[in-house]
C-alpha cells in the first residue's frame, strides 16, 4: 500500500461496528467525539499527559489522543459509553467513584473509570499502591485522588450499593 | 462592626442537610452522559483557530489573511483591525492612568504577550482551521519585553500601554492602627528584604470554550460555553459588543473545572460573538491545554519586599509593614481587584492591629492573571505565615507556641480586624490541635532521629487558609471611588410544577461544587420531601430567569449566597403552599398546614392532605373560582439574596469585605535528601472548619482537591518565562501537576464554628489551598534547620532550590535581620 | 542563548572569508536547504526544512549582513519563521591570521520564540548546539575545499 | 493537537516497510506513537508520512538469545518487556526501568525501539543500553547493519538510523558476572528524569551512562567503588541544559549522585 492521507476505516466500538472515511491525521480521540459522537471521552492535555482521552483498545488503556483513528483500523475499543447498558444498573466502578465522591467536575472522570477497569480486568485484588499506579496516567484536578483511590478499592472488594 | 445578623439563626436542622447524601450530579457524569461545552454541535457549525504572537512585546506591522481565506472550507477571519472597529475596549476598573488601557477581544496595533491571538480563522473541520491560521502572515516589529513586575516599574522599562503611559495598572497606601506606635512598642524588629510568591494556576482539566449561535432575526448571541461567572462576564461583553445585557445568552452545563480561570474568558467570547455575527453560522472554539498554559490567565505572583515586623520578644506580633508588587500580567482585566482582596485577611490567622501596607500592580509581557483558588488572599496568607515562621526561627521561638499565642482566639470571635472586616466565627488553636494530633506532633523527635538515621532530614510546618467567602463588591470602591459595584447577590427559582415537580433553578454555574446535591437537601428539608423529588437544573441558563449581577460560583460563596437564595425561594414557595392548602383544605390559615411526605397537611387533622401534585396541578391548569387572596400564589418563587453589606469607608479603606470565614489549618511533615535536595511529604492533614456542613463528604473533597493545588504549587507547579517572554511550561509536561503516585496519604479533621452570619450557619468554602503552601515552606524550614538554618523566602521550591538552600544557606539568610529596640 | 567557541582552519584567512562572505556559499552549509534567494548585497532569504529526526521544521530565513570588514570580521542577522516558531539569530565571526592558518573565533546568540521556545528548553538548547555544530562542520569541510581548489 | 496533513502507510513485511521509508521523503516510522504523535501535534517539526509498523508482529517478540542474553523486537511494548520472563531472567533491571516509564496507558503502546529512536535526552532506555552495551540491528534498502548502542545516539531525536533505515531489533548481551544498576531523580513520581545514570558493574570497572546532562548518553567508566564512579562523574566536565527543573550546576551534581547511587543499586541487587 502506498501513503494515502485519507481512507476508510472500520472500528468496533462498544460492541457496535462504524466505518467512516477519516484523514489519516485525525486522532482517535477527535474520532469518537466527533465522527462518531461518543462525546463521553475527554480531551485534558495536547500531551498525552491527562489520561481524559483514555479507551480501551483491544483490552488495554491507551490514550486516544495519541493513537490515529487510521491506527485503530479493525480494532475494538471500549470507551466509558460502554460501562452500563442504557437505562440499566450502573458498573460497580460507576457506583463506587459516586459513593465514595470520587468526582467533583466529572472531566476525568470517563478516563479515569476506563483506567480503573483495566486494572481491575488484570487484577482484581489491587493494593493501594497499585491502584495509585494504575491511575498514575489520570490527572485529576479536583479531588486530590484520595476517594478515587478509595472507590477504586471498593469497587474491588464488590463494596458498593446497590 | 458593619454587618448585622439576620434575624433568626436556626439551629442546624435534623434532615437531609448534613447528610452526605448520593450527588445528583453523578449518574450523568460517571456514564460520560455530561454535557460539557465541546460536546454541543451545531449544523454547519465552524471551528475556530486563532493565530497567536510569537513575540511577547511587538507592533503589528500589517497581518494578511488573503492566503487562508483562499483556502476552501475556509469560512472567513477575524483580526483586530475589525474588532477595533466593532467593539469598543472592555471596561476598565483602575483609576487613571491605570484606566487608560485599551483591550479588545484581538491585538489591536501591538501584543503584548506571547500567546495573544492576533486573528481568527475559522473552517470546516478542527484541523483546518489550524491548517489556515498557519497561513496567515502577520508581521511584527520586535519590541523589548519586560517580565518581571518590579523592573516594569522602573524608570527606562519597557511600557506595555502607550496609552497609559506607564506600567502601573494601580498603586496605593494603606494605613491601618497606628503602624508606629507598634514599632515604638516593639522589643525586637525583624527585617526580611524580600519574600516571593510564584506564578501558577490550577488548570482546571477542561480548557476554556464555546459554541455561539447568533440569531440575526433577534440579535441575539448563545453562547454554549463554560463561563463561570457570566453574570460579571456579560458585563464586560455587553458595552464592548454594543449591545445590552439580555443580547447575551450564556448556557453552562457541565464545566470540567474552574477555579477562577474561566472568569476572564470575556475576550475570546466576544471575538466569536463578532465572528458568528460575520459569518452567520454557529462557531465553536477549544482551548488546548499550550492555550491555556500560555494565554488564559495565571494566578497572580507577587513580591514582598522591605517587611518590617515589630515584635515583643516573647513573640508578641504588634504589626507589620510590607511593600507588596503584584504581577498582573499584559492586560489587567479582573484587576485591580487583587490590589484589595487580599485585605479580606489582612492580619490572617492573627492579632496583628497595626499594618501600613504599600501596594503596586504592574502590567508585564505575560500571560494576563485572573482570580485563582485562593484569589489574593492565598498570597497574603502565604505572606503572615511566612513571617510567622521566619520570626520564630529569628528569634528562637516555637513555632507552634506563637501561632498559639498570636492566633486570634475563638472568644474573641465575631472578630474585626484593623481593617474593619469581621471574623464571623472560628478556633484556630483547636483546628491547630487537631492537625498536630492527625501528624503525631507528640512523636515528632522520634521521628526526627529516625529519619536522621536514614540520612534523611524531618521537618514539620503549619499553614493556614481563612476562606474568605461572599464578597462585598464595594471593596472595589476602595480601589476605585468611582466605581458602581457594591454588595453581592444570588439567585434561585423554586418552582411547583403541574404534576407536583419540585423544580429549581440556581444562577450558579458550578464547575464540581455539587450544587444540584446540596440545593436539593435544603429544599427537601424545607418542603418536606426528599432529595430525589427535587430536580434541580444542571447549569446556567439566562434565559432561566435566574441570575443577578454578581451570579455564577467562584470565591466560596454557594453556601451562604447560594443556598440562601434556595432556601429564600423555597420559603416563599412553602408559604404559598400552605395559604392554597389552606383554602382547599378549609383550615384556620397557613399555620395550620404542615408540608411533609410530598403532601400540605391540616396539622389537626393529617388525614386532610393536598398532595403538591394537586397543588401544581389546582395553581397552573385548574385555577377556576380560587379566591382573590391567592391571586399572588404562583408557586413559582424567585428569590435575590442580598447579603447584609455596607459601602466601605473609602477614606480609610475600612469596612467589612466577605461575610463568611472558613478556617482550615494544615499540618505537614516531610523528608528531606540532604544530598539532592529531593523530599517527600510523608504525613499531612487538613483541618477544617467551614461552619455547618450541609454535605460532609463534598466538603471533604473540597478540602482534598484544595491540598493537592496547594502541595502541586508548593513543589512543581510554576510558570517562568525566560528574558524573552516565552513561557517555559506550556504543557503537562513541564507544568507537572501532581498525580495519583504524587499525593500524600491525607488526614482530614473537622470542627463547626457555625457563622451568626449565615441562615444554616454556613461558611462558603473550597478555596482552602493556600494553607498547603505555607505547610510545605515551613516543614521544609523547619527540615532544614541542622543544615545553615536556611531561611525559605520563595513560595516555590522545587527540588533544585531546596538543594540551593542546603549548599548556600547563608545566601538564603542575607536579607534577614533582627534589630534590638 | 548563546554559543561561542574557536575553530582553526587549515587555509589562508582569505579562503575562510570568501566562504563566509559568500551568501551562496553559506547557504550550502545550512541543512535542508530547499531554496535560495539573494534579494542585494547584503540581504538573501532561504527555505530551509530542517532535518531534526522526528519530523522536519519548515522555516523561511532572512538574512541581512549587518557587518563587514574584510577579512577580519562579519556580523550576520537572521530571522526565521516557522509553525509555532521564530528564530533570530544574531552571528558575528572574527578571522585572524596564524601563519598559514586561520583562527576563527565565533559566536552566535539564538532566541527561539513562539509555541516551540515553550515546548522544552532541555531538548531546544541541545537542537540549537547540534544544528550549530553542523553549520561548523560544513564549513570546515568547505574551506579544506577551497583550500584545495586555491 | 490538529496535526497536519500526513501520509499515512501501514505495511506488512520489514521489506516494504523499508520500502516506503526509502521512496518516501520525510517518511518516519510509526511504532507506539507515543513521542511521535505528540510532536506533531506541535506541528513544529513533523514527518511526511508515517509507515505504521502495526502489522510486523516478528517485531513485537522478545526472546532470550543462545548466550543468555536477550533479543528484543524493537515493537516490543514496555508492558511486554515488564511481564517478560526473559528479560526478568537475563537483564531484570531492564523490566524494572521499563515500568517506571509514564504511566500505564503509555506502557501499553511504547515500544522500546521508538524509546531508543526518539532519543529524548530524558529518556530511560538509551543510558540503560549503552551501560548493557546492547547493540540495535538497522535493516535498510542495502540490507542489515549492527550498531553498538554507544554509537547509536547522535543527538535530540538523532540517532544512526539513517533514512531509509529501520531499527528491527535491540539485542542485550548475556549479564554473566555484571550487575545492573539505575538510578534517577524525577519530576515527582514516574515523572520525566531531571537526571538519570545507567551502571553495569563487571570485574571491578563500572560502565556509568548518564541521561539528561547532553544531548546524547554519557558514558563512562571508572573502578566499581562509589568514589571513582563520583570522581569520573566529575572529571566528565558535564555541561547539561538548564531549565525549569534543575539548573546546570544543580543537572551536574545530581549526575554524581545518582551515578554513585545507580552503582550502589547494582551491588545491592547482587
Amino acid at each position: 500500500m502506498e501513503p494515502v492521507t485519507s481512507m476508510r476505516v472500520t472500528v468496533t466500538v462498544n460492541g457496535e461496528s462504524h466505518e467512516r472515511k477519516v484523514e489519516a491525521r485525525r486522532l482517535l480521540v477527535h474520532f469518537l467525539r466527533d465522527d462518531l459522537d461518543l462525546t463521553g471521552t475527554h480531551v485534558g492535555c495536547d500531551t498525552g499527559n491527562c489520561g481524559a482521552c483514555t479507551v480501551l483498545l483491544n483490552g488495554a488503556a491507551v490514550k486516544s489522543c495519541m493513537l490515529l483513528a487510521v491506527q485503530a483500523n479493525g480494532a475494538s475499543i471500549e470507551t466509558v459509553e460502554s460501562l452500563a447498558p442504557q437505562g440499566g444498573a450502573l458498573h460497580p466502578l460507576q457506583q463506587a467513584f459516586s459513593d465514595r465522591h470520587a468526582l467533583q467536575c466529572g472531566y476525568c472522570t470517563p478516563g479515569m473509570l476506563m483506567s480503573a477497569k483495566h486494572l481491575l480486568d488484570h487484577n482484581p485484588e489491587p493494593t493501594e499502591n497499585e491502584i495509585r499506579r494504575a491511575i498514575q496516567g489520570n490527572v485529576c484536578r479536583c479531588t486530590g485522588y484520595v476517594n478515587i483511590v478509595e472507590a477504586i478499592a471498593a469497587a474491588a472488594k464488590g463494596e458498593v450499593s446497590a | 462592626m458593619t454587618t448585622t445578623a439576620p434575624e433568626q439563626v436556626e439551629a442546624p436542622q435534623k434532615g437531609f442537610a448534613g447528610e452526605s447524601i448520593p450527588r445528583k450530579e453523578d449518574r450523568r457524569l460517571v456514564q460520560g452522559q455530561g454535557v460539557f461545552f465541546d460536546d454541543v454541535k451545531r449544523h454547519g457549525m465552524g471551528y475556530v483557530h486563532f493565530v497567536r504572537s510569537p513575540y511577547a512585546h511587538a507592533g503589528i506591522v500589517s497581518i494578511d489573511v488573503s492566503a487562508a481565506e483562499a483556502v476552501e472550507g475556509v469560512y472567513g477571519t477575524l483580526i483586530g483591525e475589525e474588532v477595533a472597529a466593532l467593539t469598543d475596549p472592555f471596561f476598565e476598573m483602575s483609576t487613571p492612568p491605570g484606566n487608560e488601557i485599551r483591550d479588545y477581544a484581538l491585538a489591536v496595533g501591538k501584543v503584548r504577550f506571547a500567546g495573544e491571538p492576533v486573528a481568527a480563522v475559522v473552517a470546516e473541520t478542527r484541523e483546518l482551521a489550524r491548517d489556515a491560521a498557519e497561513l496567515v502572515e502577520v508581521e511584527y516589529e520586535p519590541l523589548d519585553a519586560v517580565v518581571d513586575a518590579v523592573a516594569a516599574l522602573e524608570p527606562g522599562a519597557p511600557v506595555l500601554h502607550e496609552e497609559a503611559g506607564t506600567n502601573v495598572v494601580w498603586s496605593g497606601t494603606f494605613d491601618w492602627g497606628d503602624y508606629d506606635e507598634a514599632l515604638a512598642e516593639a522589643d525586637r524588629v525583624v527585617r526580611i528584604d524580600r519574600l516571593y510568591f510564584h506564578r501558577f494556576s490550577s488548570t482546571p482539566l477542561e480548557c476554556a470554550g464555546a459554541l455561539v449561535e447568533y440569531d440575526r432575526g433577534t440579535e441575539q448571541w448563545t453562547l454554549h460555553c463554560n463561563h463561570q461567572m457570566p453574570g460579571i462576564g456579560i458585563v464586560w461583553m455587553a458595552p464592548a459588543l454594543r449591545c445590552g445585557t439580555d443580547k447575551l445568552r450564556i448556557v453552562t452545563q457541565d464545566i470540567g473545572g474552574g477555579f477562577g480561570n474561566k472568569i476572564t474568558l470575556h475576550p475570546y467570547f466576544v471575538a466569536l460573538c463578532l465572528l458568528a455575527r460575520k459569518l452567520h453560522r454557529p462557531v465553536q472554539w477549544t482551548e488546548w491545554r499550550t492555550d491555556q498554559h500560555t494565554a488564559n490567565t495565571h494566578g497572580n505572583e507577587r513580591t514582598f519586599l522591605d517587611v518590617e515586623v515589630p515584635v515583643r520578644s516573647d513573640g508578641t506580633m504588634l504589626g507589620f509593614k510590607v511593600r507588596a508588587i503584584d504581577d498582573a500580567g499584559a492586560f489587567p482585566r479582573y484587576e485591580p481587584l487583587g490590589c484589595i482582596i487580599w485585605a479580606q485577611v489582612t492580619p490572617g490567622c492573627y492579632r496583628w492591629r497595626h499594618v501600613r501596607v504599600d501596594f503596586t500592580q504592574a502590567c508585564t509581557n505575560k500571560s494576563p492573571t485572573a482570580p485563582n483558588r485562593g484569589y489574593s488572599r492565598m498570597q497574603q496568607l502565604w505572606f503572615t505565615e511566612r513571617v510567622i515562621d521566619v520570626v520564630a526561627s529569628e528569634l528562637g521561638l516555637d513555632p507552634v507556641e506563637v501561632r498559639k499565642r498570636n492566633y486570634i482566639r475563638a472568644d474573641e470571635m465575631p472578630y474585626e480586624t484593623p481593617n474593619g472586616c469581621v471574623y464571623d466565627s472560628g478556633d484556630y488553636a483547636r483546628c491547630l490541635d487537631i492537625a498536630l494530633d492527625l501528624v503525631g506532633y507528640d512523636k515528632l523527635d522520634e521521628r526526627r532521629a529516625d529519619a536522621e538515621s536514614r540520612g534523611k532530614l524531618l521537618g514539620l510546618g503549619i499553614g493556614s487558609t481563612l476562606d474568605s467567602g461572599t464578597n462585598n463588591f464595594g471593596q472595589s470602591q476602595l480601589l476605585n471611588p468611582e466605581l458602581q459595584f457594591s454588595g453581592n447577590n444570588e439567585v434561585a427559582t423554586v418552582r411547583l410544577d403541574i404534576f407536583g415537580e419540585i423544580v429549581v433553578t440556581l444562577g450558579t454555574t458550578p464547575q464540581g461544587q455539587s450544587h444540584e446535591t446540596v440545593a436539593s437537601q435544603v429544599v427537601a428539608d424545607l418542603l418536606g420531601v426528599t432529595p430525589d423529588q427535587v430536580h434541580v437544573r444542571a447549569g446556567h441558563d439566562s434565559y432561566w430567569n435566574s441570575h443577578a449581577g454578581f451570579s455564577g460560583t467562584y470565591a466560596s460563596q454557594f453556601a451562604v449566597t447560594g443556598l440562601e437564595a434556595v432556601r429564600g425561594a423555597t420559603l416563599e414557595l412553602a408559604d404559598q403552599i400552605r395559604r392554597l392548602a389552606a383554602v382547599i383544605l378549609g383550615a384556620g390559615g397557613p399555620d395550620d398546614i404542615l408540608l411533609e411526605e410530598g403532601m400540605a397537611k391540616r396539622r389537626d387533622m393529617p388525614e386532610a392532605a393536598l398532595p403538591f401534585m394537586a397543588c401544581g396541578a389546582i395553581i397552573n391548569v385548574n385555577n377556576a373560582g380560587l379566591p382573590p387572596e391567592l391571586d399572588d400564589v404562583t408557586l413559582n418563587c424567585r428569590y435575590v439574596y442580598r447579603p447584609p453589606f455596607q459601602v466601605p469607608d473609602t477614606e480609610r479603606k475600612f469596612g467589612n469585605l466577605t461575610l463568611t470565614y472558613a478556617t482550615q489549618i494544615h499540618a505537614c511533615v516531610v523528608e528531606v535528601d540532604p544530598e539532592t535536595g529531593v523530599y517527600e511529604i510523608v504525613d499531612y492533614a487538613a483541618v477544617d472548619d467551614c461552619g455547618t456542613r450541609i454535605h460532609p463528604q463534598i466538603v471533604e473533597g473540597q478540602v482534598h482537591g484544595a491540598t493537592a493545588h496547594a502541595l502541586g504549587a508548593a513543589m512543581f507547579e510554576t510558570f517562568p518565562y525566560d528574558e524573552d517572554g516565552m513561557l517555559l511550561a506550556s504543557n503537562f509536561y513541564d507544568y507537572h501537576v501532581p498525580h495519583a503516585l504524587d499525593m500524600p496519604p491525607l488526614k482530614t479533621g473537622f470542627i463547626e464554628s457555625p457563622s451568626p452570619f449565615s441562615s444554616l450557619g454556613t461558611k462558603g468554602m473550597g478555596e482552602g489551598g493556600g494553607a498547603g503552601i505555607h505547610a510545605v515552606c515551613a516543614a521544609l524550614q523547619d527540615a532544614l534547620r541542622p543544615v545553615g538554618n536556611p531561611i525559605v523566602t520563595e513560595s516555590h521550591n522545587p527540588y533544585h532550590r531546596v538543594w540551593e538552600l542546603i549548599r548556600d544557606p547563608a545566601a538564603s539568610r542575607a536579607g534577614i535581620e533582627v534589630s534590638e529596640r | 542563548m548563546k554559543v561561542e567557541g574557536t575553530r582553526r582552519y587549515e587555509a589562508p584567512r582569505e579562503r575562510v572569508w570568501e566562504v563566509l562572505n559568500d551568501p551562496a556559499e553559506m547557504a550550502g552549509l545550512m541543512p535542508g536547504v530547499e531554496s535560495f534567494e539573494i534579494v542585494d548585497d547584503t540581504h538573501w532569504k532561504a527555505k530551509v526544512k530542517v532535518p531534526l529526526g522526528l519530523g522536519s521544521m519548515k522555516m523561511s530565513i532572512d538574512f541581512e549582513k549587518t557587518e563587514s570588514l574584510p577579512p577580519e570580521r562579519a556580523s550576520l542577522h537572521a530571522k526565521g519563521k516557522g509553525v509555532g516558531a521564530v528564530m533570530s539569530m544574531e552571528t558575528r565571526f572574527d578571522l585572524t591570521e596564524d601563519g598559514g592558518a586561520t583562527d576563527m573565533r565565533w559566536q552566535a546568540d539564538v532566541r527561539i520564540l513562539g509555541q516551540v521556545a515553550s515546548m522544552g528548553q532541555r531538548v531546544v538548547q541541545p537542537i540549537v548546539n547540534q544544528q550549530v555544530e553542523q553549520v561548523l562542520t560544513a564549513l570546515d569541510e568547505r574551506v579544506a575545499v577551497k583550500a584545495g581548489e586555491a | 493537537m490538529l496535526l497536519s496533513e500526513v501520509g499515512y502507510a501501514r505495511p506488512t513485511s520489514v521489506d516494504e516497510a523499508v520500502r516506503l521509508l526509502a521512496e518516501n521523503d520525510g517518511a518516519r516510522p510509526l511504532a507506539g506513537g507515543q513521542t511521535i504523535v505528540n510532536v506533531m501535534k506541535a506541528r513544529a517539526a513533523a514527518p511526511d508520512v508515517l509507515v505504521d509498523l502495526a502489522d510486523l508482529a516478528e517485531l513485537r517478540t522478545i526472546a532470550a538469545t543462545s548466550d543468555g542474553g536477550l533479543d528484543l523486537g524493537a515493537l516490543a511494548t514496555y508492558a511486554q518487556v515488564i511481564t517478560s520472563a526473559e528479560v526478568k531472567a537475563a537483564r531484570p533491571l531492564l523490566s524494572d526501568v521499563a515500568a517506571q516509564i509514564a504511566d500505564v496507558q503509555v506502557r501499553n503502546r511504547g515500544t522500546v525501539g521508538g524509546n531508543v529512536c526518539s532519543n529524548d535526552p530524558t529518556n530511560h532506555l538509551p543510558p540503560l543500553f549503552v551501560a548493557m552495551g546492547a547493540s540495535m540491528t538497522l535493516v535498510g534498502p542495502d540490507g542489515e547493519r549492527t550498531v553498538p548502542a554507544e554509537e547509536f545516539f547522535l543527538g535530540v531525536y538523532m540517532t544512526a538510523v539513517a533514512p531509509g533505515e529501520l531499527l528491527t531489533r535491540i539485542v542485550v548481551p548475556p549479564a554473566g558476572e555484571a550487575l545492573d544498576g539505575f538510578d534517577a531523580v524525577t519530576i515527582g513520581a514516574d515523572g520525566t528524569c531531571i537526571v538519570n545514570a545507567a551502571v553495569t558493574a563487571a570485574g571491578g570497572e563500572a560502565r556509568i551512562v548518564l541521561g539528561c546532562v547532553a544531548a546524547t548518553p554519557v558514558l563512562l567508566t571508572a573502578a566499581a567503588d562509589e568514589a571513582s564512579v563520583r570522581a569520573a562523574v566529575r572529571g566528565a566536565e558535564l555541561d547539561p541544559p538548564s531549565d525549569l527543573h534543575g539548573t546546570v550546576e544543580y543537572r551536574r551534581h545530581l549526575a554524581e549522585v545518582v551515578a554513585a547511587r545507580a552503582l550502589a543499586a547494582a551491588q545491592e541487587g547482587s
